[in-house]
């Protein structure tokens, strides 16, 4: 048995806590998240490099959410989307205990947000190589052939909504293409209403986006649509340098004005 | 079932000089649900109106459209005609055809259409407005004056006299403002301290008002009926109750030489002080900067000589909270100093001096007794040049704006060192003579005729001094650009009336808009000038623009009659277009998600929490909730909710999303 | 069942005549990253690279939208335009594989459940689908649990199976299939006596799909089951649209001004909203019992209702899921439990 | 109007539109084409899909009895979009009908019984449509009781047939209103209905129940019958579940494997205790 499962088994036994989300091994050998709950399944557990899944998005799952003996094991972005998702008022304080882990491998125990913001600090927050090379290759390209590129990538959409449901930061219980009172967005899908819900949710991810990716990585389709989020992540940081998933006040960009803004419209 | 009423107005030919109107009567009345469209020469006419009346009357009509100007010219006319027609007024519209339409494009079929088009938007949008009650607020007859000059004196004084409360908030230990630091005043030349003081003893001994100096707006929440103002009492090291204002302390107290603020740094004062003998209160407080017990930790001789042991050194800066239905800024202003004149050597040389230190050296109780010396070695000046316009209408140096009060003050400073000084010679440069109050021309005249001032016509451009003199060189332009040298004695420069410091914090924490110079925008500059753009917060006097005395204790005055007014009914009606968080059945019960991001983004304060709970008292989810006596109807929190929580009554999304479609579809 | 021996050089001829003579021809193509079925213009658009394609052929006769019929509003009056079965194209779908094939059984049982869908089975009956045999598989298959195979010939009109020369064994399953070959005579050739099963993937029979139906009724009830089986389940409704036998579906209207259509679009039962009320009350409100009612669809109610099974163990699904549900783990849990 | 497409509906004329209590209408619908017509028929329990062009479809049951011919009648509270955009039409607009669908009410195997009909709010436009097909074969039924409840005096819907009904001989009605929501010159009942039917203690005997109202109501109504004696196979309801398609396709109103479009919309309380709960 490794740390982490000697850790999570030490957990569940000492009675203190109940339920442990994590990572375990799924499908030809893909990292899944896994929801331990009896000491005896801690040896499910893993964490390595396949682990890149955010798994923030199940900490407000009604089925967990008032469960208070709770523990995550979260990858870095699982522990920015948790300080952005504690500034927005999504989980509470004390609701769960986080096991994070060193450069060498150590485990280390987070109890409060004050204590993950601050490890969170010392993670690394910008685009990764690839990440940031296939941003600037949209980026480089014209107006036209930009365009023609994700009118492309949006014709494949199916309109799953897996994008939504896998990031973390959708929590609301009625997306805004649910709402039907005035109907905003087309729901049978089609290029138009695809463009739309694609445009609409970067921009409310804007400020909020931790630039885990998973949206991208949850599409069936492998749109590329996670690089419009990035895109008003990077945006955010340039204009109001502001960094989603780094401090647990509310400080959305789009929320708040500052004397040092560009624009003095919200004045 | 819609039955809706659309009107059309000619205006005379201000709409149907471009606009084809009967052509959109026309095709109204056949956009679904329009029962009657008509048009007529000036809608807002008696018969104009009693056309809609009698349309609501005849056909029971549902929703009525009036197509004319804009909502701000006579939207109230037409919602009242409404509701004497017994239609709830907010199912009335106006489409702004006219400064939408027809004044910004030619005669043409597509104004036409464009008018159509506009009309449509609006039928659609009435047919779905729901009736609304207004909205009553009960209003807090208090006013917070802040600012304590002549202008903050007189709104007091006349507030307090219409029967209401006034708490007068004063940063300095007295109240009295730039007023009581002046000699004379034009163009009458009497005594300003002996006009003013009378007053300010008039505030303190008001039972309506509440005084509290040495004490500034810690922070402001709430709107307008119902403001929660927090006040910070800075400490004065003092139990004021016990305090008699004997001076013992004063004249005790070891350090003497502290510059005063009051004398424009031409006297001195100790760091137990009054500001000056007439203040009010007249109870010192001690300057901590400058106090030895506070530099050093001993001394405390003011202790030991009070004689109603009324010295506190270990008190604290303490809070009242002052909940009000109307604030009043008097802030006044303050005059550019320092080394924004690095040619005129301000700063530099002791004998160039401000207006403000003249107005000392004037006064009888200023530190020369009213006798005029130069502050360098107490000579009297035999020759004094005054300069005008030092700093103000120099776009080069940012400031465009004529400070408007200079060219009579330096007129009356020319003239009172001529009355006290005879055999003295005051020039002046200036750029023009801006004279234009009652008598105010009539007094340059004496100047210059009687007084035999100087007046030369143009700006100086530096002053330096030599062998023990002031040269002041200028150019006269009366004298085609002649170049003109004085050897000067003194030079006082009449420097630009600024905003006063911490204007900008002032309005943040009020909301209240400035200018690029900090001086606080009224309204509307011609029909709402002592109101700000927030409701229920108005303006008097230098705060908004540097005034003369006239002009400000006028501003006063009406300023505290529009907060009278205000307080003369015991609630506010207000249009309840208001955002609301919308709730729904359970289990959702709204579709809310408590992220609590609107909070920050409304400009009112007017969102915090709001718990629903079950029947058994356990909270189920924590919501939004809009206080609609503080909500303006704004939108702001509409556009940033994610979820589409929030709707403004009024504007709807449903409505908004129903004119976007009018407005893209065919038909 | 006829056997024909069909070269690589006849099977381009044939996609190519099928393509002059305006036939409506679709196969997996590559685009982008991805493998999926796409109306071709050219036989060298086709891919033989894949497993499964990412969405499953039933687009062919149950399209993401469909629009069911045209209407036009003039002030009070209203006239609709039903739809144009005539503008259904006679198509050839190609490179399905067999459980893809298998799963227009499913679909059909749903579609022509007493009311029947004349959009959905004139586009199916003017299809004629040639299956391709696999010769590979993953993990994620499990065609053999599900009462299928990777050669099986139920569901296609004609099934190729490739050989290592690269040539195709025809089995004609169908008459319609035994017509397209009629048709183009010419190019089929006597059947060689290959052996297929040796050119078959190996797909592994981890459980038996009959012992699923006969446990799960049982479950039910057992809501700490499904809420456990469900805890991974991120709600999204990417299974559903890449299902060959999912066929459930929301009716919207489009409308530009006084036109516009009534759409039939795919929808998912894994997605909240889909039987919410208006009241705000909804019966399936946890994912739980979303996720129960998408197995218990497949693998109680059509078959108790309409005698068939609604999972083809493509394993698609699982391949979609972001969060990794693999439904024959889920089976394999019912039938433990 | 000839056509194979299931999905394609009969265009309907709004002949008359009544307000029935604060955002409750009632359209009476007449065939456009008299073909339509003239092929069309139903039977009392069942449901259509009404449509408005742009927006969609909602579904209700028909309100009118198949007795009375030449057109049929719905009514809805204005709640969702398809409700509200109904709610906005008038007389003379066309919308859309696909039925009917679903199973009916066996009233066949009622005749010979006694009829109580138990209803709350906007559940009785269901039920009117078998009420009046009752009414309208009177001598198939004996006593004939009618309980209908509604949260205040403005929500009773169909006020001027429950005045005929109550000035009828033949028909026994009960009015109530939840406490609080009655006015000074209210002289029904004031509860809620099952507290009135506990006290109005109905004979079970050779009796058949119609149970339609809100879940809490019906879940509060049945414990009651069955204090009552009623047999559960003697007590009837009719369910609404969330539907598009109306003919067991698009996948949303089963009920376990019960599909509430095709085995229902009517159910005898023995059949739902049979069904697991999920509606």
């Amino acid at each position: 048995m490794n740390n982490l499962q000697q850790k999570a088994q030490q957990l569940l036994e000492s009675g203190n806590y109940g339920l442990i989300v994590g990572y375990e091994k799924g499908t030809s050998g893909k990292a899944r998240p896994v929801f331990i709950r009896k000491a005896e399944h801690a040896s499910k557990l893993i964490f390595d490099e396949s682990c890149d899944q955010n798994i923030a998005v199940y900490l407000y799952r009604q089925e967990i959410k008032h469960d208070k003996k709770k523990v995550i094991v979260a990858n870095h972005h699982t522990l920015k989307s948790i300080v952005e998702l504690a500034a927005e008022n999504q989980v509470f304080d004390g609701d769960f205990m986080v096991l994070a882990f060193a450069e060498n491998g150590d485990i280390i125990e987070l109890n409060t947000f004050k204590e993950i913001e601050k490890h969170v600090a010392t993670l690394y927050h910008g685009l990764t190589e690839a990440e940031a090379a296939m941003m600037k290759k949209i980026e480089d390209m014209s107006l036209e052939d930009r365009w023609a590129f994700w009118e492309n990538e949006f014709s494949k959409c199916i309109k799953c909504y897996a994008c939504r449901a896998s990031c973390p930061m959708c929590y609301c219980p009625t997306c805004t293409v649910e709402i039907n009172q005035p109907q905003w967005i087309s729901v049978p899908s089609h290029t138009l209403g695809n463009l739309e819900w694609h445009v609409m949710r970067a921009m409310h991810l804007a400020g909020r986006c931790v630039t885990c990716g998973q949206c991208g990585k949850a599409c069936p389709l492998e749109l590329p649509i996670q690089l419009l989020t990035y895109k008003v992540a990077l945006d955010s940081k340039q204009f109001f340098d502001s960094v989603a998933g780094t401090s647990i006040c509310a400080d959305n960009a789009l929320a708040i004005y500052k004397p040092e803004d560009h624009e003095n419209f919200i004045r | 079932m819609a039955r809706i009423g659309v009107f059309i107005c000619h205006c005379g030919e201000n709409i149907s000089a471009t606009v084809d109107c009967e052509k959109v009567a026309k095709v109204a009345s056949e956009f679904p649900g329009v029962t009657v469209s008509v048009d007529y020469k000036y809608m807002c006419s008696d018969p104009g109106q009693n056309m809609v009346k009698e349309a609501i009357l005849e056909h029971n009509l549902t929703g009525v459209v009036v197509s004319a100007c804009s909502p701000r010219m006579h939207e109230p006319t037409f919602r009242n005609a409404c509701a004497e027609a017994g239609l709830n007024p907010f199912l009335c519209e106006m489409a702004n055809i006219r400064e939408h339409c027809s004044w910004v494009h030619e005669k043409s079929d597509a104004t036409t259409d464009k008018a159509i088009d506009i009309v449509r938007t609006l039928v659609e949008k009435v047919k779905r407005n729901e009736a609304l009650a207004p909205i009553y607020v009960p209003i807090t007859k208090t006013a917070v004056v802040i600012g304590g000059g002549v202008a903050g004196i007189q709104a007091s004084l006349d507030i307090a006299d219409a029967g209401h409360k006034v708490v007068l908030v004063e940063r300095e230990p007295s109240i009295g403002g730039h007023m009581s630091q002046l000699s004379e005043t034009f163009p009458t030349l009497d005594c300003s301290q002996c006009i003013l003081t009378p007053r300010m003893v008039d505030v303190a001994r008001h039972p309506n008002i509440t005084l509290y100096t040495y004490a500034e707006i810690e922070s402001v929440d709430g709107s307008i009926g119902n403001f929660n103002v927090k006040i910070r009492l800075k400490s004065k090291s003092l139990d004021e109750k016990l305090c008699t204002g004997c001076g013992a302390c004063i004249q005790k107290c070891p350090v003497k030489k502290i510059p005063s603020e009051f004398e424009q740094g031409l006297g001195k004062r100790t760091a137990i002080y009054v500001p000056f003998p007439q203040a009010v209160p007249n109870k010192p407080v001690i300057d901590r900067v400058n106090c030895t017990y506070y530099i050093k930790g001993k001394c405390k001789v003011c202790e030991i000589v009070c004689p109603t042991k009324a010295i506190r050194f270990d008190q604290e800066d303490s809070f009242v909270e002052v909940q009000a239905g109307a604030l009043l800024l008097a802030t006044g202003f303050d005059v550019l100093k320092t080394n924004f004149f690095p040619e005129y050597g301000y700063g530099k040389y002791e004998d160039v001096i401000d207006g403000l230190a003249f107005e000392r050296l004037a006064s009888a109780s200023g530190p020369t007794k009213g006798e005029i010396r130069r502050p360098s070695d107490g000579e009297i000046p035999k020759k004094i040049v005054f300069i005008a316009c030092a700093g103000s209408r120099d776009p080069a140096k940012g400031i465009e704006y004529c400070s408007k009060i200079c060219c009579m003050y330096t007129a009356k400073h020319a003239m009172l060192y001529k009355h006290k000084v005879h055999e003295g010679t005051p020039y002046i440069f200036y750029m023009d003579i801006r004279a234009t109050g009652k008598m105010y021309e009539e007094f340059v005249r004496r100047a210059i005729e009687e007084d035999e001032v100087k007046y030369i016509r143009g700006r100086v451009s530096q002053v330096y001094e030599k062998n023990g003199k002031l040269i002041v060189r200028g150019v006269d332009t009366l004298l085609m650009g002649q170049a003109v040298e004085i050897e000067a004695d003194m030079v006082v420069l009449a420097t630009a009336g600024i905003a006063s410091p911490g204007s900008e914090e002032l309005a943040q924490k009020l909301h209240v808009s400035y200018d690029k110079h900090k001086f606080f925008s009224e309204a509307h500059p011609k029909l709402k000038p002592v109101e700000t753009n927030t409701a229920g917060i108005f303006l008097a006097g230098a705060c908004q623009s540097t005034k003369d005395i006239p002009e400000t204790v006028a501003a006063a005055s009406a300023a505290a009659s529009k907060v009278a007014g205000l307080f003369s009914n015991d609630l506010l009606k207000r249009d309840p277009l208001i955002a609301v968080v919308k709730k729904c059945a359970p289990p959702l019960y709204s579709s809310c998600t408590g992220c609590f991001m609107c909070i920050p983004v409304c400009p009112y304060q007017a969102i915090d929490k709001e718990e629903i709970k079950d029947r058994s008292g356990n909270i189920i989810k924590t919501i939004s909730h809009i206080n609609p006596g503080l909500c303006q109807g704004c939108g702001t929190c509409v556009a940033f909710c994610k979820s589409k929580s929030i709707d403004i009554l009024g504007y709807n999304h449903d409505q908004v999303c129903a004119e976007v479609e009018a407005l893209l579809n065919e038909w | 069942m006829e056997r024909k021996l069909l070269t690589k050089d006849s099977y381009r001829s044939l996609i190519t005549k099928l393509i002059g003579q305006n036939y409506q021809v679709v196969a997996p193509v590559k685009k982008d990253t991805m493998i999926d079925f796409l109306k071709i213009s050219s036989f060298d658009e086709i891919t033989e690279d894949y497993i499964v394609t990412v969405s499953s052929a039933k687009t062919v006769a149950f399209p993401r939208n469909e629009k069911l019929f045209d209407y036009e509003k003039q002030n009070k009056k209203l006239t609709q335009q039903d739809y144009d079965f005539d503008s259904i194209p006679q198509s050839v779908l190609i490179g399905v594989r067999p459980c893809d094939a298998f799963g227009f059984h499913s679909l059909s049982s749903i579609f022509c459940w007493d009311s029947i869908d004349k959009i959905y089975t004139t586009r199916l009956e003017r299809t004629t689908i040639i299956g391709l045999s696999c010769n590979k598989a993953d993990d994620y298959c499990f065609c053999t649990s599900a009462k299928g195979s990777p050669g099986s010939t139920a569901g296609s009109d004609i099934l190729l199976t490739k050989m290592t020369d690269g040539n195709y064994i025809v089995e004609i399953v169908t008459e319609k299939g035994a017509k397209l070959v009629a048709d183009f005579s010419d190019l089929f050739t006597a059947d060689g006596g290959a052996d297929k099963e040796s050119l078959l993937a190996k797909v592994a029979a981890n459980f038996s799909v009959d012992d699923v139906l006969a446990k799960i009724n049982s479950k039910f009830e057992d809501e700490a089951f499904w809420t456990e089986q469900a805890m991974r389940c991120i709600g999204c409704g990417a299974c559903a649209y890449v299902c060959p036998t999912c066929a459930c579906f929301d009716i919207q209207d489009e409308s530009h001004g006084g036109k516009g259509h009534r759409v039939r679009c795919w929808d998912s039962c894994g997605l909240s909203l889909f039987t919410l009320h208006t009241s705000g009350h909804n019966p399936r409100e946890n994912q739980g019992q979303r996720w129960r009612q998408r197995l218990m669809h497949k693998f109680s109610y059509m078959p108790d209702r309409l005698n068939t099974i609604g999972c083809v163990g493509c394993g698609r699904c699982s391949r979609a899921c972001p969060v990794d549900m693999n439904i024959a783990e889920h089976c394999m849990s019912i039938i433990e439990n | 109007m000839e056509t194979q497409n299931i999905y394609l509906p009969y265009l309907m004329q709004i002949d008359k539109v009544s307000e029935d209590a604060p955002f409750v209408k009632t359209f009476r619908l007449k065939f456009i084409n008299p073909e339509d017509e003239a092929n069309f028929s139903f039977q009392t329990g069942q449901f259509g899909e009404y449509s408005v062009a742009g927006v969609g479809e909602s579904t209700f049951c028909i309100a009118s009895s198949p007795t009375r011919k030449g057109y049929i009648e719905c009514t809805f509270r204005k709640a969702g979009r398809v409700t509200t955009a109904l709610s906005d039409l008038e007389e003379g607009n066309t919308i859309g009908f696909r039925g009917p669908y679903g199973n009916v009410f066996p009233i066949d195997e009622w005749k010979g019984k006694n009829l109580l009909f138990i209803a709350g709010g906007i559940a009785l436009p269901p039920m009117r449509s078998v009420i009046w097909n009752c009414l309208d074969l009177r001598e198939n039924f004996k006593d004939i009781t009618i309980l209908y409840g509604a949260k205040s005096v403005a929500d009773l819907v169909y006020k001027h047939e429950l005045r005929e009904w109550d000035e009828r001989p033949d028909v026994k009605l009960v009015t109530t209103v939840d406490p609080g929501g009655e006015t000074h010159d209210w002289t029904g009942e004031v509860g809620f209905v099952p507290t009135i039917l506990d006290k109005m203690a109905p004979k079970a005997e050779n009796t058949i129940a119609i149970v339609c109202g809100p879940p809490i109501m019906i879940k509060y109504t049945f414990p009651i019958l069955e204090k009552c004696g009623f047999a559960d196979e003697m007590v009837y309801t009719t369910l609404e579940n969330r539907m598009k398609c109306g003919f067991g396709k698009c996948g949303r109103c089963n009920v376990g494997k019960t599909y509430v479009c095709k085995d229902g919309p009517v159910f005898s309380l023995k059949q739902l205790k049979q069904m697991p709960d999920e509606y």
